[in-house]
């Protein structure tokens, strides 16, 4: 049966499932920040993820946004850099789109995507096309919108999310870097995939993932 | 070939608490630890501003050791090689407050400078006033002169925490404060240089290729990479050659008196950087400046990193008279 | 594991020489080369007792950066890990005359002792009066606790250099001053650990395993092996046991105040060190001995050894008094 | 013709065969030294010959007594160190032996080398058994002595000195070090030779050599 809207626990498991996805590919992503950054992308996702889980497992019901809003904070606090700060910054505002609204539907989820982005674009001031977690969350956001255009209920929405972040995440490998400490040494980072935008994938995915095992289950 | 896979650690993850507990606990006459900020033991006289700095763990004498009389009153240390978030940053604003207003110096890196601006933003929510940043930056490497606000920070930013924090110390304003920190970054230059690379203690990523054993220039303070150097160089075609660079970029008047830092990024000898030095001197001396300060030593280290820094400061009166005054932190005295 | 074969030098058999003309260009306020000695920039008081010493290079900071107000006289560098031969360490007693005699320590190497003993006997032979020589050891790893005279020296020879240095600035007499540096060398203990090995510059030989990855203790300052550790002890573990080894052997009674040095063999973090000292205060808090003074950092290092020592010194009022006096070198000031 | 004295010439040519022995095994002796040493044995000794050479060849004549002198004074001032002392304490001492002696005999060049070895082991405090120069050295002069006893002239002498140092280095392979920085490290020496006894092996074989090549060419 298809999910319509998102309460508390299904955000949380969304939490929770993302913090599993990235944690299994920590190495990678390190690995990938370490062509050109500092090599801490995979640690600090993991981190802030797993505290994440944490916060929310303890936390008393508020609802999707509440949720986010924890999420947001984790990153704020566990791990700073570039994409703490990012990744806070897009849950957090998230989080103040979904608040108030008891059972968010996929068009309020949609517009908090959106938000989010809109927070991570202000204050990392790049663009889609810097070869950054924009270019995975922007397309991502454009996917998610034609499908709820196109009718589609929150798992239909998040799948094509998630092929679109992940097309795009798979696109920054092509793009000199334009944002980020990968910017000083353009070259090195040619043919690899930016790292955020990597971990913008892993999560769609695994929310995807959730969505869909959330309507087989109903 | 020279990368070190094992670390004198407990356990990795825990290492920055424990570096803090240690650090503070040998200098308990200089500073504590107030949860996560490290601060003075003294605190600065009321009515003066006060100097905060967030910034990556991993670089230590950096700026655990900086905190202190003349210096910095608070550090906000992050994770290795990361900004700590804007909820730290805020605290390390409060704790810092003494009724003159707050300078957040921010070394420019990505990271950084969104968690701090975070940071202000949520300051002035709640309603904790006076607070001014100021982004530092000084690495000839990272952008053409003319986009230098896009460079970023490097162990000459030293300049600017050293004359800043005697300005503060002596009662100086905010705005004099921003506007001497400002005055000093523009007169700043850096550039560095490497062999090999260093592992994140965490991830145990090498940031390079650990097989490498060309010099590479321009390297980030978190071991991010530059460009490669003929095997040949020795160290005072190397010195010659950054050093050239520095003055081309910052175009000393004839007659310029500069400060000199030469700065460890981890693992150089002595004996090394004093060759460097040497080789520095004479580029200096072939091009009419005169050498007025030197420093050698560890200021900003990348971890264990084999490679240095060379940082120019023009100064004038003004500034040599602040650089000169007493400082007492736990890692710089003078 | 952590081994670099490249170095920056520009030629390794002149890296000595070009060394002491950089740091003493870098430090020309307190020390100056004076032919191949490091003298002070401002000699002693007629009549105060000079002091000497005669060591290899390769260990910088020491000696090059401990000549200065309150410290050493002259510094007689010889090359790399070597001591310097007898002329020269005859010429460093020479400089150091002001009258007042001329104490010459002597890190216990047998290489060192045996070029100092034909130095003062050439000294005498030239009839110059009142040289003394005290040989200094610490280094338990060395000889047992009933041969402690066949001990090596180690880092917590510092603690002599201190206060004996602080004692000759004072005035004390030549007998005074070699009772002291006997007094507080029986009162130090060291021992040392290391991870990986270094490389001679000029022969290349790694002394030791570069691909041993396991910690051992007991080297020595030249990189001699010591014995390995297990793979998995951490930073506490391999505290808590260098610290009992060392309270083992010193027997300090009770209440014993003791001066803490944390010595840098080269290359370790700052971030080690501080998590090692940590560890080091909590086996000596548990042995209810008092920390009275630390120091953390690059004493005697061994080139970029990955290595670190302790030296514990119980000191009593006398020896704390003038281990506060004030001291000005290019590589140690308080 | 058996040669039956040694001029200033000879002995000049002896040290520089010395060096030239001594620099072919540079390596290889630094490489013995590091297994329990600090690695720069080699190259001390190698340094210390050349200088010597060097001081050798701008020298006025003073006999082979001058030669040794200048030699124990390179190495005094070159080198320093364990074997820098000892060397040097070893030539001043043979040239103390040798002083006024326009054209000295086998008969006075066994009595330097037992004069250079006491002085070695007044100065070192070693004993011959400790792994140590002197295990080579003490052989040497022994074997040197029961040559010229049996009636030997200058190059039989030195082949017997060089064939007691090689097999008293060999020998050193066995022992425990007693001596020297390799005491601090027993058990890693076993089953490598000393280095300054190899270098005495090294030298007195060159020696050797050069008398042989001396007698041949006469
Ligand atoms: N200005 C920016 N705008 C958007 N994303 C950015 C920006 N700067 C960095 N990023 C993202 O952050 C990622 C790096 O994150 P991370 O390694 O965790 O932080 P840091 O660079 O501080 O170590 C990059 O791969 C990129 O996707
Ligand atoms: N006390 C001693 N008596 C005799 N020979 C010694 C003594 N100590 C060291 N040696 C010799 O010196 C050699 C080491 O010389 P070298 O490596 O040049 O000096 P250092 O040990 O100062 O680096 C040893 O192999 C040994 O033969
Ligand atoms: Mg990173
Ligand atoms: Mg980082
Ligand atoms: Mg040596
Ligand atoms: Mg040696």
């Amino acid at each position: 049966m298809a999910v319509t809207s998102m309460d508390r626990s299904l955000a949380a498991r969304m939490i929770v499932s993302a913090s599993r996805r990235v944690a299994e590919h920590q190495d990678e992503l390190s690995r990938l920040d370490a062509v050109a950054g500092d090599g801490d992308h995979g640690v600090n996702m993991a981190e802030a993820l797993a505290e994440a889980g944490r916060r929310i497992g303890g936390q008393d019901d508020r609802g999707a946004a509440g949720v986010f809003r924890t999420t947001g904070g984790a990153f704020h606090e566990t791990v700073g850099g570039a994409a703490g700060a990012l990744f806070g910054a897009f849950f957090g505002a998230a989080a103040g789109r979904l608040s108030g609204i008891a059972e968010p539907d996929a068009s309020d989820f949609v517009a908090a995507l959106g938000k989010g982005t809109a927070r991570v674009m202000r204050l990392g001031r790049a663009e889609p096309g810097h070869k950054t977690m924009l270019d995975a969350l922007a397309p991502a956001v454009e996917g998610a919108g034609a499908a709820l255009e196109a009718g589609e209920a929150l798992a239909g929405v998040m799948s094509a999310a998630a092929r679109a972040a992940r097309r795009g995440a798979v696109s920054t490998a092509g793009m000199p870097p334009k944002a980020g400490r990968a910017r000083y040494a353009p070259d090195r980072s040619l043919g690899y995939q930016d790292p955020g935008a990597t971990t913008v994938a892993l999560i769609f995915e695994a929310w995807a993932d959730e969505m869909n095992r959330e309507e087989a289950d109903r | 070939m020279s990368i070190r896979t094992r670390r004198f650690f407990n356990q990795p993850r825990r290492a920055v608490q424990e570096m803090l507990e240690g650090y503070a606990a040998a200098h308990a006459d200089i500073i504590r630890l107030s949860g996560a900020l490290v601060v003075r033991a003294v605190p600065k006289p009321e009515g003066r501003v006060g100097l905060v700095i967030g910034n990556g763990s991993g670089h230590e004498p950096a700026m655990i050791g900086w905190v202190g009389e003349g210096l910095l009153d608070v550090n906000v240390p992050g994770p290795i090689f990361s900004s700590p978030g804007p909820g730290g940053i805020l605290e390390g604003i409060a704790a810092a407050d003494r009724g003159g207003g707050v300078l957040l110096l921010v070394s420019s890196h990505t990271g950084d400078i969104m968690n701090a601006s975070l940071a202000v933003a949520e300051a002035e929510d709640e309603g904790i006033d006076g607070v001014e940043m100021v982004v530092l930056y000084d690495d000839v490497a990272s952008a053409p002169k003319d986009r230098s606000t896009e460079r970023r920070g490097g162990a000459g930013l030293f300049f600017v925490w050293k004359i800043v924090g005697a300005l503060a110390e002596r009662g100086g304003a905010l705005p004099a404060c921003a506007e001497m920190a400002r005055r000093v970054r523009d007169n700043t230059r850096s550039l560095s240089a490497a062999l090999g690379t260093v592992a994140h203690p965490i991830s145990g990523q090498p940031l390079g290729d650990p097989e490498d054993t060309s010099v590479s220039v321009g390297m980030g303070v978190h071991g991010e990479p530059g460009t490669r150097l003929g095997e040949e160089a020795g160290a005072d075609d190397i010195s010659e050659m950054m050093i050239g660079r520095l003055v081309d970029d910052a175009e000393p008047g004839p007659g310029a008196r500069v400060g000199l830092l030469l700065n460890n990024a981890g693992s150089l000898t002595l004996m090394e950087l004093s060759i460097l030095y040497r080789g520095a001197r004479a580029a200096l001396a072939d091009r009419g400046i005169e050498v007025v300060r030197s420093w050698i030593g560890p200021y900003a280290t990348t971890l264990d990193q084999a490679g240095f820094a060379f940082a120019l400061c023009s100064m004038d009166d003004e500034m040599l008279d602040l650089y000169d005054a007493p400082a007492r932190g736990a890692g710089f005295t003078m």
